[in-house]
């Protein structure tokens, strides 16, 4: 477990349907055991039961130690947090110790294909029907979906409300009848990204969170959880050097001074002044929630900016490699090559999904700048 | 007034969307894709183009050509660009073809031009090397002399069409250093010679191109097309005229992707109107459109200097294809970001004009090579 | 009359307020006579009466000498052929032949501090009295109204019609009693541009042009005007070398060969590329008008390109003179350089002036795209 | 936690804010350019400031100063910079005091720094050349031995406040040639001197500095501040500091700018609302307050760095000036074109900021010279 990840393939994201090497699986176990796979959860509900100050000694010992976390997933970042924020004891009970011990595969079924930016005008309806609601519609971008054993997701349930209300937070047993999962291909080639389909699916009450009807500040609670999640993908340590000059070097001349396109070296310049001006917002950020400061909306501008950070890296990529950034299959074709030109293809999306950089900008301008609508 | 269009261009400008509509779809441009199909276009397609005139519209009519410039062939690659077509333009009427044409002999012009113009024949230019990026002065490739004729080895790179070309061009270097622009001679040859390993590499965008291995490969004198040793001049006139016929595919191209994403702003709702309402849309889409007129503007002063044989044509030719490179690549990004999720899936067609964009980008010199070689060539 | 213009100062804008040497009055008389001063409008008004082939021979044989035109101004690009296309016949009499003589300095009145970009929300009001309007009210941007003889404006009419109704397209005597003109000074020192103020005007109905209440279509008559004339503005021929490449010679290094700072050849070389797009534009514009197509809304991106692309020229000039743009007064601070920074500080407002960057989007949007309101 | 803000570090923000606030206004600012100032600053509000501790407060306490660090001088400069001071903060604050205090003898500090701390003495740096653009080892002026001390001749240009500093400092060439990073000495003249001739001059944003021609200045060897020959290396240490308070005072006037022009989008009306509801104005104004964000913490992040004295300061300094410049200059442009015409006049205010913007960018290095120099630091 002390060998660096190569890819997202290589981490742990539990779950019963997915299949993980003996060595993954045990170390899973181990940290699951003394709670650590969610070290500041209640022990009641088989978290690690730590202090904020002693779960960051714990995780810099591991990182020191070069130990990779034994779990990832929205499981432990999005709806574990919400449940012990918003569940019933109930369900706190149910679903809680089972994502500790990394059972339980989450994914998130908010996107509709006629609703991206636009959740309140979700079609997806759940209608009552005894001790349960009847469920039709479909979801997209439903990350995992396919690996899945559960969902979390928001459907109509008053289609009389205005847009923003009338709306339900539930949770879904992915092997409910009715349910039909289908892979996205991506311009950028497979994906984990899911479509999936719900034909009178029976969902019981009990896996309401929240009022019924009253599933949009659930949502919004939610929402606070994946901006933040999102904004820490993008602050990445480089032990190895940048690699950006590296490609330089590689690509474009192979001398240890001033690399030898003056345009290429300005623009690996402004990209990493760039990274450090986001890297130290994202300090600035954190020590002021540390300090109790609540994080407002000016969060928005970490995800907003670094998703536009990311791309333009990945467009700089593509310059440096010039004509090698071309390949896509056939012999002598450099695997390497062909990868960063997929992230380049999959950066286009970065400012596409959880939340547009487009809204991003309207949050920025109503929340924070007070700008009338 | 060379920026009105005539009644001759507008009519053959119709004629080739009517044709590309009739003959092709984006669904099409897939299949070829995903069926991993062999040869990447259609041989019956560009047979019916090469009847319809445009294989060898460039050509004078002694060599089986229609005698027509370059603002005519604009109508003709722009509607290609806006279904982006794959048949063999580029490399066969725009790369082959003017090559023949503005160095070959008269026995080399009478053997392949009424070839290649009735589609018969097609060729291609193999000119990169891996280590030269754009230039076409770092030729590596040698050719030494050999008996009565030459032997060339080397190895060569994105060879458009070099999976089916039925002659390759092959530039060497027969005397001078890596990146000399003096020393390099143009060779034409048979793939089907001993010693050539053509190896079939699908691009980004699904083009098909090769990497060709020569292994002592043997030709005799009759090979050479153009002046020995100065081969690069020749390249240089050939890959101007090329990247002409490219800017006006891409401006095909980038305006479909638009005309794609503007009709999406129009129909597409979110919070219960249409997305094309919401202004700062709007504003970008007015950007994007003002930087497409420009770059027609390019395109068109560009054509015009060709075929008035002007000059600063070429330093003209640069302007056009960063103009094209930087819309295309925009009116692209725009495209799938306007689009939303949708736009990044592999179902819906707006990646294939990212895709095409970045390609054709990196078709014969990226933006920034090209402001490099224009403030070269106008001495500052 | 063949030295090459320095400056606006050079220019003859007629009028009988300002002073001209006698060289410039006699060649504006030699041409007067001619009715060259206005080629191609009809000779009945004093006109050249040329059709608009003999003109053009007229404008290149005058290029060809190095002879200067006599006479510039709104009088000869904007209101001489407004009143020709709307004027009463009264009208033409009147102020036509005192145009081509460069008799009347004319200046625009229709900005006000509380409409800039909205013409429909002035507030200056016109009422009826006899045969009299009585206007009261005030503009801004009245480039040379300090000069000018006569004014053309807009007033309101009718304060209950509906903002784009109820205005009416005035001429007005600058000499009549209750105009008072102040000169604005602008971010880059003194201007040609005044405010105008008005207590009490009167002006008689005789000076409506078009229907009384019906001046919103006179004035986007005269929009079309305007845009096209500052669109030519942007054309420059530059015979005598890049001034852009002299400059980085001058201030960054003196070698004929490669400009030294790789990252200012290439912002030359942008700029030097969209100006060549840029009058290609233009060309393909006058063309296709040539051609008898009309000028559509299109012609908007000239307006919007001409005024970015110069502040994006004023800017690198700055750049190119790094510390030297720096100096405002006192000896030893070079005057072309000062000059270069207010001209970089005037170029602020191209992007304002004559419908803002913005309104000109706008336009694209609406008319050329057709997006939805 | 150093990118919170101690009890302390806002209290002083607080009161500086009051101050300038009570003391100043763009009004005095407007005034004291129009009567052609010959100071150019207040001497009173300069007393002030050094009662307030603020003049010295990066000296240690033996020295007469408050021994703070570059996080509390932010707190300091970014209020002066909303008011767009001209007091001599730059010039004798951050120049002056941190030459002698990096550079000085016991005796210069003794002498001079607990003067410079009362607000008795103002010090200026005269490193700049007519012909060095920002480079500060570009140095023509020359001190050649004579008798038991030197002779000083050449001419500086752009010192800031050289118009009524009591001290100058000058850097001279002692050895090799023209951009030589070694050879290089300090020298503290007074400008009474003979043969000191200064010239003095209004920049762009109404600024006062001087021009200074040194025709064989005589000086003795005490006039030599810091080591003899290394002058480059205490030069380039005094400007990184000098350029962090300048960034201060940038952030200070960019946000000023933006809040002046945020409140203009609340409130001028066009076509019956408020220009602030139309999305592309919501949206540029939510982008240059990403900006103005990103070059707050890029402030931060270099003052921490300078606190610890990191290894990594000086690139770091450069980070924040290429922000500061770019944003800044944003700001301001943004600024005029959302006032529209009225922001084009001399009348209204938010023309000094753009001019601010400007001559901030073009001090101590712009944001090309500082991108370049950073991956110079970076090696690459």
């Amino acid at each position: 477990m002390r060998e660096p990840l190569k890819s997202e393939n290589d981490l742990c994201w539990g779950g019963k349907k997915r299949e993980y090497p003996a060595d993954v699986k045990r170390w899973l176990q181990v940290m699951a055991e003394r709670g650590w796979t969610a070290p500041t959860w209640p022990e009641c509900y088989g978290g690690g039961g730590l202090s904020k100050a002693r779960a960051k000694v714990l995780a810099e010992e591991m990182a020191r130690l070069g130990l990779r976390p034994a779990l990832f997933g929205v499981a432990l970042t999005m709806i574990g947090p919400l449940l012990l924020q918003e569940g019933s004891e109930e369900q706190k009970r149910r679903h809680i110790p089972a994502i500790v011990r990394g059972e339980r595969l989450w994914c998130q079924g908010y996107s509709e294909p006629g609703a991206g930016s636009d959740l309140a005008s979700l079609q997806t309806g759940a209608v009552a029907d005894g001790d349960d609601f009847i469920l039709n519609g479909q979801k997209i971008w439903t990350s995992l979906a396919d690996k899945a054993d559960w969902m979390f997701l928001l459907a109509r349930t008053d289609p009389q409300a205005k847009k923003g209300e009338g709306i339900t937070f539930l949770l879904m047993d992915m092997e409910s009848a009715g349910v039909t999962v289908r892979p996205i291909k991506l311009i950028a080639g497979n994906s984990h990204f899911c479509e999936t389909f719900f034909t009178d699916v029976r969902v019981p009450r009990e896996n309401v969170v929240g009022r019924i009807n009253g599933g949009w500040s659930i949502a919004k609670a939610l929402l606070g959880f994946e901006r933040s999640a999102i904004g820490g993908m993008f602050k990445k340590e480089r032990p190895e050097g940048d690699p950006l000059v590296a490609l330089a070097r590689r690509y474009i001349d192979a001398s240890e001074k001033e690399i030898g396109d003056p345009m290429v070296r300005d623009r690996i310049t402004r990209i990493r002044m760039d990274q450090k001006r986001l890297e130290f917002t994202l300090a600035r950020t954190a020590e002021n929630a540390k300090a109790g400061h609540k994080p407002g909306p000016e969060s928005s501008i970490l995800k907003y900016y670094g998703s536009e950070l990311n791309m333009r890296r990945q467009e700089l990529i593509q310059s440096i490699l010039g004509p090698h950034a071309l390949g896509w299959s056939g012999e002598g074709v450099d695997p390497r090559e062909v990868r960063m030109t997929k992230e380049w293809l999959r950066s286009r999306g970065n400012s596409i999904e959880g939340g547009t950089s487009e809204i991003q900008l309207n949050i920025i301008a109503k929340r924070v700048l007070g700008l009338p609508e | 007034m060379s920026f009105v269009l005539s009644q001759e261009q507008r009519l053959l400008k119709q004629t080739a969307g009517d044709f590309v509509k009739s003959r092709s779809s984006l669904k099409r441009i897939r299949t070829l894709r995903d069926s991993a199909d062999a040869t990447g276009f259609s041989r019956d397609i560009w047979r019916e183009m090469a009847e319809l005139g445009w294989v060898g519209m460039l050509l004078p009519e002694d060599d089986g050509g229609s005698a027509l410039g370059y603002m005519d062939l604009m109508m003709v690659m722009e509607e290609l660009g806006r279904g982006l077509m794959p048949e063999p333009m580029l490399s066969t009427t725009l790369l082959g073809a003017n090559a023949v044409l503005l160095g070959g002999s008269e026995a080399q012009r009478r053997e392949l031009l009424p070839a290649i113009a009735r589609g018969e024949l097609l060729v291609a230019l193999a000119y990169q090397e891996p280590s030269g990026r754009f230039d076409p002065h770092t030729v590596q490739t040698t050719a030494e002399p050999s008996g009565r004729g030459w032997k060339l080895r080397g190895e060569k790179c994105l060879v458009l069409d070099g999976h089916v070309a039925d002659r390759i061009l092959v530039s060497a270097r027969t005397s001078g250093s890596i990146a000399d622009r003096h020393g390099v001679t143009l060779f034409l040859i048979d793939p089907r010679e001993h010693g050539v390993l053509v190896n079939r590499q699908m691009l980004v965008d699904s083009r098909i191109v090769a990497s060709i291995r020569l292994s002592d490969v043997a030709v005799d004198e009759s090979a050479i097309v153009g002046e020995p040793e100065n081969g690069g001049n020749l390249l240089e006139a050939i890959l101007d005229r090329a990247t002409a016929g490219l800017c006006a595919e891409m401006l095909g191209a980038m305006s479909a992707a638009f005309e794609m994403t503007l009709e999406y702003l129009k129909t597409r709702k979110q919070f219960g109107v249409a997305i094309g309402t919401f202004q700062a849309l709007k504003h970008r889409a007015a950007i994007l459109y003002t930087e497409i007129e420009l770059a027609r503007s390019a395109v068109m002063g560009m054509n015009q200097a060709l075929d008035e044989a002007r000059p600063g044509a070429s330093a003209l030719v640069s302007v056009a294809k960063v103009s094209c490179s930087d819309a295309f690549l925009l009116a692209a990004n725009e495209g799938v970001q306007m689009h939303g999720g949708i736009g990044m899936t592999d179902e819906h067609d707006i990646g294939f004009f990212l895709k095409r964009a970045r390609a054709a980008e990196m078709t014969f010199g990226d933006a920034a090579w090209h402001r490099r070689r224009y403030a070269e060539l106008e001495g500052y």
